[in-house]
Parts: C-alpha cells; structure tokens; sequence
C-alpha cells in the first residue's frame, strides 16, 4: 500500500524534525511545533488530508534521520537536511525539492578579531556529528592545508552550548542555524559569524523511495507553496481570488480545474489548503525565519527568481 | 501376621516388584520386593544411606525408578501423567522437615489440594479439615500461619493435611526426627491412633517405642536391600541377620 | 528370608517400556512443546527477516559490509591508531572501538581503587569517615548517569580556563581544551630502557619466588613490594640517566587558537571517565562492603589471638575470603560501566556508538550491519566476563564436605 | 557465706557521654583524629558555598530572570516552568487526570509496601492488572468522554513514571515466564531463555533504544506501526524482562526443595504448584530485587532524551535552551537530579529494610 | 593444691587487678582479681551472661578493659600495640566456633601465624604443625581443607593451631558447647593430654567431669564478679556460696 492510503488511513502525516532548530522546527511554550520545515509538514498534511493540524512530529537527530525515514518511522522527512548525490542514491530517499538554500559558515567569539576562515589554523570546532557539516569542514580544511579538531556532538544545541562555554573557537553550521543558534548564547553579541560560506546546503523535504505518488505530493506541496508567492496568493486573500480571480495560473492553483490533483490521489483543492491553512511561501519565511521572526534573516538567494533570488518552482498546469 | 506378602487373596495396596534405583552411576535402590495389603502397617528402618527415604520417595514419584515395577491400588507407576495423578491421589506423604507452605494458614494448608486437586467446593473441603485438625488435637490453630507454631504442632497440621486427600495409604519418612523430644511423643500419639483406625501406613522411624506398638512388620534396609522383615516382635528379640544385630544393637546403646 | 548381595549393575538401565499415550507422557509433551516453540520463534524470526529483506529491497538500501571500505571523510578527535578523514569506515569501528575500550579499562581500575577505598572506608570505626562515605554512596548511586555525566562536562568546562589563560605545571597546560602534556619521544638510545623495564619485571618475578624460598627457608619476610617498585620503576629510570636520558619531551606549545605537539587529554574524556568512575565506585563500595561483612567476626578475632597485626590480617584472612563474594559483582559491575560507557555520545567522546553507530551508520545508513555489530562488540564483552566470572567461581569456590 | 552483690559503678566517665562518643567514633587513635579533623575542614569548606547557593543567597521568588539577582540559585526558574516539569505538554486543563493516576498508584503502592495493611493478594491484582488499564484509558483518554491526548503530548516527570512504571508491571510476568524456562528441564527452553537473557543483558540499553525508535518499522511489514511511545516501552520492557528474569531466577532458588516435593505430593500440578506454592513465597523473597532493578530503570528511562522522547530530563533541558533562561541550567539540573534521588533514595532505603526483614522475621507473614 | 594464689613465691604467669570493664553503660566485670601460676590450670564457670567469656577475651585483648590492671607474664596490657603483640604471642585461644580459615587448608591454617608472625621457616613451621596435628590425633588430615572435616576434628585442629604458637597459656572459651556428643569426648581427651603435660590452661566450660579430672582450681562466675574459688574437690562437694549452690544443682540436674 501506498504512503498516501496509510497516511489517510492513521489520518495523520508522520513527520521527522529537529529536536529545536529556531526557525525551522521548535516546540513553543504549549508544545506546538513552528518553524519553516514544520510547515513543509503542515502543507502536506494540507494537501493530503485537508488539515495542516494532522501532523505527528518526532524529533530527530541528525544521526536518526535517515534510518527513521527509510525505516517507515516518519513519513516525510523536513529536518534542515543537505540535497546530496550519495544520500539521494545510497540512503534509499529522495530529495523533493529546496525549501531554503543554506551554506555553510563558521561563528567565533568577536574578541579573536577573526576575518576569515583561513585563519582557523589548528582551531577547535564544534559541530553536530552526522551531517554534510563535519564532512564539509573536514574537506575544506583538507584542500586549505589546515589543521582543525572536530568536537562532534548529538545535536546542534549542545555543540553550540560548548562552543558558547569556550570549548571550542569555532562553531560551524548551517548559516540559517547558526543565528538561530546565537539567539541561545549567553552574550549573543560577542559572536560573530566570518564571511566564508564554505558549501551550498540546499535543504529541503525528502521520503522513502519506491513511492512516486507519495514523492509527488510532496514535491508538489513545495512547489504550490512557492508558486503562490509568485503568483501573489496569500492565506488572506486566498478566499478572494478562488472567487474571483480570472488568471488562469491562479485558478489552476486554486482547484478551478478539475482533475489536476487526479494523479497525486488528492483532492483537488490541495493547493487552496495549503495556502488557506498554511500560506505561501514568502509568508512562511517571513513568519518563521525573515523579516516578522527575531533571527531576522534576510531573503537573500531564497527570493524568488524573479526578484533576485534563486527560489523556482516548475509551472503547475 | 506373619510373612503377608505371601498371603496374596487380599486386596494389595502397595506392591513392589524387582524395583531398581540409580543415582546417576550410584546403585541406590536393588531388586526391591515388597508387597503391603490394605491396612497393614510397616515400620522401615535401617543405617543412614540405606535408601530408606528413596524407598519411599518412589512409591509417591517423588523420585523415578528406573527397572522394576510399582503399583499402588494396582495401577502401576509409568511415565503416565494419569497414572501419577491417581497414585498421588491415593498416596499421602508427611515429610522430616513438614514442608508446610508457610505463606498460607493452616487451614489453607489444608484445603488446598482438596479444593483444586480433588475439586471439592471449598465449604466442604473446610469442614473435612477441621475434621481432621481435631483429630491431630489442634483445630483451634486453624487460622494460624506455620511460623506461629511449633515444632510437634507444624508436624501434626502436615499429618492432617495428607489426611485431607482421603488417602488410602499414608507414607511417614521420618516425621519425628526434627523434633525436640517434647514434641515427639505428640506427633506418635496421633499417628498410633491412625494405624488403630485402620489405615494403611509405611513408616521410616528409628522410633522403636512406636515401632513395637503399631507396626504389623518391621523392614530393615541396610545397602540399598531389604535385608529382612518380620513382625515386630520376633524383629527385635530375634533378628536373623548379623547386619540387623548390629544395627539394633547400635540404636539400643543410643 | 536370606537376602543375596546383588550384583552391582554398573549402570542404569533406560526407562522400563510401558505403553503410554503420548499427551500423557510428560518427556513427549516436552519435546512437542519444544518442537512447537521452535518453530514459533523459528516462523517470527523469518518473518522479521523477510520483512526486513523486502524493505530494504523495496526502499533500495544495498546491504553487505562493502561500506567499510569507503572513505569516511569525517575527523575524530581522539584516537589511539592513526586515523585521519580519508581512513576508511573500517577504521572508524576500530578507532571508536579502542576509545570504548580506554575509557572502559581506565574507568575500570579507578572505580575499582575508589570504590574499594570508600567501601573499607563505609566500614570504618571512624563515624565521620564512614557518614561522609556513606553520603558519597547515597547521593552518587541515585542519581540517573546521564545526568552526572552533563554535570561533570559542564562543571568541567565551566572550571577551565582558556587556552590563553592555561594553568601551566611541569610543562604541561590545562585549560578548556584539556589537558596538554609534553610527549616522550624516544631516541636511539631509548631501547636500552625499555630492556631496563623487561629486565626490571623479570627481576620481580624472579625476586618475588626468591623471597618466597626464603622466607621458607629462614623466615625472614622479605619487602617484595617496595623492591619490586624498585625494580620495575628505577632500574629503567637509571638506565635512562646514565645512557643520558634518550628522549625528548615534545611540549605543547600554544600556536594561534591551541596547544600542539604534545598529548592531550579532551575534556570529554575527562568529563565521562569521571562520571562513569564516580557513579561505578558508589556500586562497588556496596559491593566491598558486603564482602567484607560476609567474613565472620570470629575470623578476626580468630587472628587477633594468633597474634597477625591488622594489616595482615585483612591480607591473608579477610581479603583472600571477601574476594569470593565479591568477584561476581564486580565483574557485574566493570560490565555495566562497560554498557554505561555509551553514553559518551551525549556529549561528544568519540566512543563506538557515538563515531560508528552514529556518524558512520549516518553517513552510509547501513544501519542493520552496523548496528549489529555495534552490538556484537558488547555482547562479546559480556560473554567473555561471564566465562571469567564462571571459571573464577570455580576456581574459587570453598571445598567442603 | 552469703553471696553479695557488687555495686554497679558507672563507667569512667571518659568512656561515655558525649567525649566518650568522640573518642570511640572520631578520634581513636591519632592517625583517626588527623583524618577526622581533615575531613571535617574538608567537609566545611566544600559543603558551606553549596549551601549558600542553593538555600540561604537563592532565590525564590519572581517571574522572570530579572527577579535572580543575589548571585545564588534561580529557583524563579523552576518554579516558573514547573507545570511542563511535571506533566509536559499535556493539555493543561487535563492535568488532573495525570495527578488522579499518580495517586492511585500511590495508594496502591502505599497498600503493597506498608506491611501492617492486608489483603496484599488483592492490591497485587489491583496493581499489576486493574490500575494499568485504568491508567490507560485515564491518560490516553478518547472514551468514557475523556478527550484524547496524543502520546507526543506527554512529558516531564509523569511521561518518566509512565516509562517506568509500565516498564516494570509488564517486565514482571514476562520475566516470571523466563525465569521458569531458564529452570525448565526441557534443553530448548532452557537454551533459548539463556540466550535471550544474556543478549539482553549484554547490549547497551541506548542501542536497544535506537532500534525501537527508528529501526523497528523495518522489521515489520509496510503500513504496520506503532506509537513511537509504545516502542520505546517494548524496548524497555523486553531489556527489563532480561533483568527481571534473574532476579526472579533468585527468588526461585530461595524455595526450599522440600516446598516442591510437597506440592507434589499433594498431587498439584505444574502450574497449580507454581502459581499457588511457589511463586507467591518466591515474590515475596524478590520484592527487594525487583526494587533495585525498578531503581536501575527509573534512572535509566533518563536515557529516551536520546531518542527525542521528553521525559523529566529532557524536558528541563530543552527548557534550560530557552533564550528567556539562558544561564540557569545548573537549576535545571539540580531540580531533575534532586527528583531522581528523592524517589531512588526513598525506594532503595525500603529494600534494605526489606531485606532486613526477610533475614530475622523467618516464617511470619509480611 | 589450695588456694594457689596466695602462694607468691611461684612465677605468675597471668594476673588480674581489680579489673572492671563496662559495656557503654552495663557494667559486665567487677573488680575481677586473679592469679594463675605457671602451669595451673584453672576452669571458670557460671551461669550465662555472667561474664566469663569477657573476662577471658580481655586477657587476650580482644576486649579493651577500663579500668584496673591485667599482666601477662608480668607485662601489662594496656593501649601500647608492642605489648599486645608480646601478649597474644604468649597466649593461645580456643573459640566455641573453631573460627578455622576456611580457606586454607589445614596445615595451611597451623603454619600461617608461625611463618608471618614468628618469622619462623615455612620447614620448620611445617614440622610443628604436623608434631601438633599427631599430637591432636588428626595428621592425616593437614592437606584437608576445614569445611572437610567433622566438628570434632576441626575444633581438634584449632587447638593444634593455637600450640604451633608456642604458647605459655592457653584459653579456652567453651571449647565443646558446639559440638555433637560423640565428639565432645576427642576434643576432651586432647585438652586433658594438654593439661597433663603441664600448659597453663584457662578454660570456660561446663563439662564438670573435665573440671574434676585437671583442674587445679576451678572459679565460679556471676553477675560479672568471681563468687566463688576452689580445688574442684572443695567445689563441687562443699560449695560456700548460696549462689554456686544453686548453679551446681541445675548443672547436675541436666
Ligand atoms: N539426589 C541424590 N543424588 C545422588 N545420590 C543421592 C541423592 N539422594 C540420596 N542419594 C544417596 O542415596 C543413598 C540413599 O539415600 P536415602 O536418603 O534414601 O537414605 P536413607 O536410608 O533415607 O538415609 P537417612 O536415614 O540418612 O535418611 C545415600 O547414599 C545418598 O547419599
Ligand atoms: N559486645 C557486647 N556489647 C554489649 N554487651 C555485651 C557484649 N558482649 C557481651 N555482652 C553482655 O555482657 C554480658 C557477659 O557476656 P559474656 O559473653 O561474657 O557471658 P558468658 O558468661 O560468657 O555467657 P555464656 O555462658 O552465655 O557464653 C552478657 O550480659 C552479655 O549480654
Ligand atoms: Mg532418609
Ligand atoms: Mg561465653
């Protein structure tokens, strides 16, 4: 049987997040879980139940992550988790798409009076064990010829934890992660991050192989989240332009023709709950990581195309 | 009462025939033959090791036997559940150390098997206890746990716990030697006044006392034998064996 | 009534042929149950197996143990063999397999020192001694692991000083990034010592059976110990100074962010050896003391009128006589610190699980075969304690009638 | 001649009393009186910050971190996050759902330990089969008008009792069972409960743990799964079974012989003479070991933070990353190690006396 | 043979000052004095509690005294370790429970305080302990571990351990209260031979026809004080105190 009929079946979306990544995916104070990846989860839950509630989060490590996906413990794994070849092909998973284009850095105390990553010679740096991270570093030390010594730890808090305790120079994560990250410290003005991205780390949303119809869904969720922004529907007037609105793109999206959704086994007003329940992108961003969230991250690469960014979503038709 | 096994036209509760015993390599028990008729009473003695308790330990399966047979009211032991289930049914053993189940009362002690062996309706099976806890003279211990009791009294309530089975045979493997000698003569009483009711009784005691008062025939067992069994009378006065004039001798002196 | 001796039979016969049915017959029943429970367990292990099979076929994750070859690509801090980020996934098990085991076997021999001493200690007719020793059992052996292992690494962080600040002795530096120790490095002349050594312990083999003899022969009580301490330690450091001293101390040195050259100990290691040597020895005190306890009162007394002094006394009546009842506890114990040491991946120790049922398992998602391997490491563990633990019980155990 | 009593003196007066005290108990002999005053510096010197910290410099009262301003400890903090401490992200308006079962166990456990109290038999069954389904459906809720709270929602101190708890009522029978293989005659049972024991009590409980939190589904057919609760339950469970087992294993071995052979001779059968003979004594003998290893359990289901689950540890953790409490971690820490001892400590205590009990009250009934 | 210690003349080989010894707040010994001469031997006996095994364990020093003296050979003891070495290497004790060391054998349990505390070659200690172990009857069992052996035979051992000391008294503290009744007469025998071959015995027990065979003196303890101190003939036929009266009855009664 399919993802789609067991999802409906237990009538909730398994999801895989971190265990906090500000931002991405947290718990609030009542235990209700926000952040951008998190509602990479709602909107599917949106498009394939009808209800961005039917979400169960299970907190993952890094290290969890892929086991727990191909395992059949969660559904859809949305847990800042780097698009590469090996883990496309050798993990048995599969990448959905990009739901923020990341890099790399690295943060230090201001007092070291740091500017640049070359001047890490023989630091110690602290970084959460099983990701593209330690990898990454490990090779870009490598091909400088620097020597380095990795702390690795569980999560990223905790090597943020010890990086803030002094017990290493550097701490290197995900840039995205790493203001978030900063928010926690005890001074978080005495941490500045060099200017170096080391690494693109295009994350995004990814499942099991062997279930296209699944795949597509989930794919599809992004992709109509990004494709609403572009087109200019908001969860505010996304009532307003179901009715109304007479751009053909626009009706497409919001169920006006019949069918469409056939092929995924979802209604056809999957894209109207997405955007109703969940928003658009840009919405997203804004609320979870940009402009109305105290990291205050700017859009940057993960604006659209046509407004200087690199974020593209294929037609929906 | 002379030799009775010979005398074969009465009904045998207890036969035993060429029965063999082996602990491992160890030959306990060889080519025992004995045969016990309905009420008949028979003290066992002999030297420590003899394999007097064995003896006794196989009629009820406490122990297997490996060559030979036993048969009890004719059924003969096998590795038949059945068969076991019916001879322990008719088969009631009273041990040297009582082995009272001390997390229950006396009168659960009592009404236990009764009630989930025999599956008699508790009231019952209460009433029958009672019965018997008079006639071992300690009905008002009912509600007592063991621990509460001493040494003579735990025997009497494991003596009238066997009773409540209704058993046709009652084995004894030493009931008297853990207890003080104020408590023995407690625990003989009632057991000379069931062999004066009648029942059927195989008994290892070094009580001789009790041995000459009750017992229609006395066996000595010295290396895993029966080495000679006769009434009590011409047992002690007039044993025929040198072994058993020096055993007799021995627990005389002592 | 005459009765022959019977032939001895040398051995038992097999059981007397009856005809029984066979639901009656309990050694039938047995083998049916058993025969049916076999294949129960036999049928849920193939399923599991199948399932398992026709998942990873289904989600297309390649099995085998091919992945051990690969690259790694990650750094680990602390490692006993040479390890760098092109060794391969191989190493990796090897690598975090020699740091379960040097924290194991160093956490091993302190708890076992520390808690002997806080068991005698618990018993000790000094009140304070014994109350102080008794709150240190309390308070450590009821408190969750996990929990005491945070709190040494963070009160171990919090501690330390920065590289900068390093609090320096004997050439050595101890700061956040932990303990920095000069290195010996040896010359060419530096083998002369390490015969010194070998020499050193044949001499205390071969003193200590001197002694002995001697001490049969004229009762004179020769200082084994200290001579042995001698022989074993100053012979090779005497060596070393007349061949003039063959060996350079690397010193750490502070170059840009940290110390190098030199040996470092992490703060990681630190912080778990301690957790794991406190929390075992509250365990093993227990243990102690109720060896101890189990040595009659009248043993010592029995002693005490021989004339045997204290100490003595508590060597050859009260030690050789609490060492039966506490072996197998204790080995218990070194198992279960063993186990506990897993728990390095919390914070960073660069244990097996942590670097190979963690980064690698993450890295490759190999997850059946490294997970059982993992696990086959620890159970092997505990395998061989139990075959120590059954052969010393016997070895041990006191002949009676 | 008559017999004359002497005179009872009094001791001199060096060897009673409060000096007398001392000098047997601290300072016998001069090597004892250096060590005592040693200890004694030590004690004080070590022991007085303490003490300042967490009583006399804290401080208690407040709402937020601007109210910790003596230096010592914040307890503002705990007590501002107390409630998720204790219930986790359970509904709040639910809570006492969570309490009424807390004090139903209680009871029930004052009931089983207080040995004045009868009808132990009773709270048995009361404890091991009625309180568990009626905790069930208390917490989980969805019948009787309850409404359902989801297991995710679940957390601090009672998610850890529910680890626990559920941990060891269901690893006792299991372990009764493979106790009894592990003495069966029969080779097979025998063989296989050996191995089962010892694989369980070989292995690491964190790896056990990662394999029920994220390998199990593999081993299953597709679509077939469980609450990731549930699974770190059978994961606990079946390591503690191993465990239980052996104390079990013990109780069984303390059972005279002569209990067996009596039961036999009754002519009760295997399960008859186990459940009703041997069994009830071999518990009773247990009862300290089965605390011990409920005291090794409660402290280990501290190590399910390591699989995202937020028992009592986890959940002050993640409440000391809070930007609002940065810095009041050693709070945190002390509140959940102060939790976990007060329960180890009181539990551990009960077995000694236990223990002690069983070694001089032979024969009497608890 | 009378009253022995008034003779000053002879060496003293223990003696005791109006020693008093409390425990916490019980007063157990009162004013206890008392002279044994070389070569003496001496039974003390009473009723239980009175405070005969705390008077002989304080000569050993296995109880501290509070107040009054006690010499050994005319050294005191007192806090000083030299001098309670010095003591315990000049005095022998036989406990009630054998307290051999189960894990050693027993040649092993005779050499090991001559070989670590007299400094005597492990030859030397050996030959001893085998002249002690013929001299207690038992030379066959040296390589025998304790828990091998009867009762009789350990208690046997434990003499002979105390003599490879070289003792020049021995205490005896109910040497035969634990043992069965055939074996109270081996280990009987042997402390006789002792007593004959001149040792200077302290011995508490109740077997009076030992007192009557070897005792020079035989002391009678109560309540923590000596009541009464006679030649056994005096003792036993013509006790002075109302007290010894009566305990000499309920003796001979049982
Ligand atoms: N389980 C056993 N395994 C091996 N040998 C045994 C076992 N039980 C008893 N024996 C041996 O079998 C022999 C007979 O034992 P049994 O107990 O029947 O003697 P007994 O005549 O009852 O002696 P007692 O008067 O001491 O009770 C003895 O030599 C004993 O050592
Ligand atoms: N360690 C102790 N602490 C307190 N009181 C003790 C101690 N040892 C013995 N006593 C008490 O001292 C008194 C004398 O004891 P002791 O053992 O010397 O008597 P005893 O004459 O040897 O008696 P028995 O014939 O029973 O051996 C008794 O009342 C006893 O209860
Ligand atoms: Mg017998
Ligand atoms: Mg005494």
């Amino acid at each position: 049987a399919g993802t789609l009929d067991a999802v409906k079946e237990q009538g909730y979306v398994q999801c895989g997040v971190t265990s906090g990544v500000p931002g991405f995916s947290v718990p609030d104070e009542q235990g209700n879980w926000v952040g951008l990846d998190v509602d990479v989860c709602r909107a599917v839950a949106a498009a394939a139940l009808g209800d961005a509630s039917k979400v169960k989060y299970t907190p993952l490590n890094a290290k969890e992550r892929f086991t727990a996906l191909a395992s059949g413990e969660i559904d859809l794994l949305s847990r800042v988790t780097t698009w590469t070849l090996t883990r496309d092909t050798q993990l048995g998973i599969n990448f959905a798409g990009v739901n923020y284009y990341d890099g790399q850095g690295f943060m230090v105390k201001k007092d070291l009076g740091l500017t640049s990553v070359k001047e890490l010679d023989g630091a110690t740096i602290c970084v959460q064990s099983g990701t593209t991270t330690e990898l990454n570093m490990a090779d870009y030390f490598r091909t400088h010829g620097l020597e380095h010594t990795p702390v690795v730890f569980d999560t990223n808090e905790q090597a943020a934890t010890a990086f803030d305790t002094g017990r290493c120079d550097a701490f290197t994560t995900d840039l995205s992660q790493a203001y978030g990250l900063r928010t926690r410290m005890t001074d978080p003005s005495s941490v500045v991050a060099l200017p170096e991205v080391i690494s693109k780390e295009p994350l995004g949303p990814s499942v099991r192989q062997g279930d296209d119809q699944w795949f597509n869904i989930v794919k599809w969720s992004l992709n109509a989240m990004i494709n609403a922004e572009e087109l200019g529907v908001t969860s505010a007037n996304v009532d307003e332009m179901k009715a109304s609105s007479e751009n053909p793109s626009v009706k497409r999206l919001l169920g006006g023709e019949a069918g469409l959704a056939e092929g995924m086994g979802i209604s056809d007003d999957w894209a109207y709950q997405i955007v109703k329940q969940v928003g658009n992108y840009g919405e997203s961003f804004d609320r979870n990581v940009g402009k109305d969230s105290p990291q205050n991250i700017d859009r940057g690469i993960n604006n659209l195309w046509n407004n200087g960014g690199i974020m593209y979503a294929p037609p929906i038709r | 009462m002379t030799d009775a096994a010979s005398n074969t036209g009465e009904q045998l509760m207890i036969e035993l025939r060429d029965m063999n015993k082996w602990y491992g390599e160890f030959h306990v028990l060889k080519n025992i033959n004995l045969k016990v008729k309905k009420g008949e009473r028979i003290v066992i003695c002999g030297p420590s090791g003899s394999g007097k308790s064995t003896m006794i330990r196989c009629i009820n399966r406490l122990e297997e036997h490996q060559r030979g047979d036993i048969l009890v009211n004719g059924v003969p032991l096998t590795h038949d559940i059945k068969n076991i289930e019916t001879i322990r049914k008719d088969v009631g053993m009273v041990f040297q150390h009582f082995n009272l189940f001390p997390h229950l009362t006396v009168l659960e002690n009592c009404v236990l098997a009764p009630i989930w062996v025999k599956k008699i309706p508790r009231k019952e099976a209460e009433a029958t206890a009672m019965k018997y806890l008079e006639r071992v003279k300690i009905p008002e211990q009912a509600k007592k746990y063991p621990g509460q009791l001493s040494g003579g009294q735990q025997q009497r309530v494991a003596i009238a716990r066997s009773l409540c089975m209704n058993p046709d045979v009652m084995l004894f493997d030493e009931p008297t030697s853990a207890l003080d000698p104020e408590m023995i003569k407690e625990v003989l009483d009632v057991m000379i006044e069931l062999a004066r009711e009648g029942m059927t009784m195989l008994c290892v005691t070094h009580e001789m006392g009790f041995a000459k008062t009750v017992a229609d025939r006395v066996i000595f067992m010295a290396d895993g034998q029966i080495v000679e069994e006769n009434e009590p009378h011409e047992f002690f006065n007039n044993p025929q064996h040198e072994r058993t004039k020096l055993f007799l001798s021995q627990i005389i002196d002592h | 009534m005459a009765s022959d001796t019977n032939p001895n039979s040398s051995s038992p016969p097999s059981e007397p042929e009856h005809k029984i049915k066979f639901w009656n017959d309990p050694g039938k029943r047995a083998l049916i149950f058993q025969v049916l429970l076999v294949l129960v367990l036999g049928g849920f292990v193939w399923f599991i197996v199948s399932n398992t099979l026709s998942n990873l076929e289904q989600r297309g994750i390649t099995t085998g143990f091919d992945f051990l070859s690969q690259e790694a690509g990650f750094g680990i801090p602390l490692s006993l063999v040479e390890y760098t980020e092109a060794s391969s996934y191989g190493r990796t098990f090897i690598v975090g397999l020699l740091n379960t085991v040097l924290v194991s076997v160093l956490g091993i021999i302190a708890a076992t020192i520390l808690g002997f001493i806080l068991g005698v200690a618990r018993l000790s007719d000094n009140w304070l001694i014994s109350r102080l020793s008794a709150l240190y059992i309390e308070i450590f052996r009821n408190i969750p692991l996990l929990l005491q292992i945070f709190f040494w690494y963070f009160a171990v962080l919090r501690a330390l000083p920065s590289p900068r600040e390093s609090i320096e002795f004997l050439g050595s530096f101890l700061n956040i990034r932990g303990l920095s120790m000069p290195a010996p490095v040896a010359e060419p002349g530096f083998n002369l010592v390490w015969i010194a050594f070998a020499v050193g312990i044949v001499g205390t083999w071969a003193m200590t059976k001197w002694a002995h003899k001697r001490q049969d022969a004229t009762g004179k009580i020769f200082p084994v110990g200290w001579t042995s301490l001698g022989l074993i330690i100053g012979l090779p450091l005497l060596v070393f100074l007349l061949s003039g001293a063959p060996m350079t101390l690397d010193y750490p040195e502070l170059r840009g962010f940290n110390f190098r050259g030199g040996m470092t100990i992490i703060p990681e290691f630190v912080a778990l050896w301690l957790a794991l040597t406190i929390y075992t020895a509250a365990f093993i005190a227990e243990t102690v003391r109720g060896g101890i306890l189990s040595v009659p009162h009248g043993q010592l007394e029995a002693a005490s009128a021989l004339g045997l002094p204290k100490t003595r006394t508590l060597r050859l009546i009260v030690i050789p006589q609490a060492m039966r009842v506490i072996i197998p506890p204790l080995t218990n114990q070194y198992l279960n610190l063993t186990k506990n040491s897993s728990l390095a991946t919390a914070i960073g120790y660069p244990d097996l699980v942590s670097v190979f049922a963690g980064t690698t398992l993450n890295q490759t998602g190999q997850a059946i075969e490294v997970i059982s391997m993992t696990m086959a490491v620890y159970l092997s563990l505990s395998v061989l304690t139990s075959i120590f633990m059954n052969w010393y019980n016997k070895r041990k155990s006191l002949i009676e009638r | 001649m008559k017999y004359e009593l002497q005179p009872t003196l009094p001791p001199p007066a060096n060897t009673i009393g409060v000096i007398g005290w001392m000098r047997k108990h601290l300072f016998n002999g001069p090597l004892n009186s250096i060590a005592t005053l040693v200890l004694a510096w030590l004690a004080f010197t070590l022991l007085t910050p303490v003490i300042d910290w967490a009583f006399f410099s804290a401080n208690w009262a407040g709402t937020t971190r601007e109210d910790c301003t003596s230096g010592g400890a914040c307890w503002v903090f705990v007590g501002q996050r107390i409630d998720q401490f204790l219930y986790g992200f359970y509904p709040r308006e639910e809570t006492w759902r969570l309490n009424l079962s807390f004090f139903l166990m209680l009871a029930l456990i004052l009931w089983l330990a207080i040995p004045k109290i009868p009808a132990k038999g009773i709270a048995a069954v009361l404890t091991l089969v009625v309180f568990p389904v009626v905790a069930f459906f208390l917490l989980t809720g969805g019948v009787f008008g309850l409404e359902a709270v989801d297991t995710h929602q679940w957390g601090g101190l009672s998610l850890t009792l529910v680890l626990a708890v559920v941990g060891m009522v269901a690893s006792l029978p299991l372990g009764v069972l493979l106790a009894l293989g592990r003495r069966s005659e029969m080779p097979i049972v025998k063989s296989l409960s050996v191995v089962y024991i010892e694989i369980w009590r070989g292995v690491p409980l964190i790896t056990v743990l990662f394999m029920a939190s994220v390998m199990l589904p593999l081993f299953f057919p597709e679509g077939m799964s469980f609450d990731k609760l549930l699974r770190a339950l059978i994961g606990i469970t079946l390591f503690q079974t191993a465990y239980m087992a052996e104390v079990v294993r013990g109780g069984l071995q303390a059972i005279p012989k002569g209990q067996y052979e009596a039961a036999d001779s009754l002519g009760l059968g295997y399960w008859q003479k186990m459940i009703m003979i041997i069994l009830p004594q071999a518990l009773k003998m247990m009862i300290p070991g089965v605390v011990n290893t409920f005291i090794a359990l409660f402290k280990d289901t501290s190590l399910v933070l390591i699989i995202g689950l937020f028992d009592l540890l986890a959940i002050v953790q993640a409440a000391t990353n809070d930007p609002k409490w940065i810095g009041y971690a050693t709070e945190g820490y002390v509140f959940v190690a102060l939790v976990f001892w007060i329960f180890c400590f009181s539990m551990s205590r009960y077995s000694q006396y236990l223990e002690k009990r069983l070694q001089t009250g032979h024969g009497n009934r608890a």
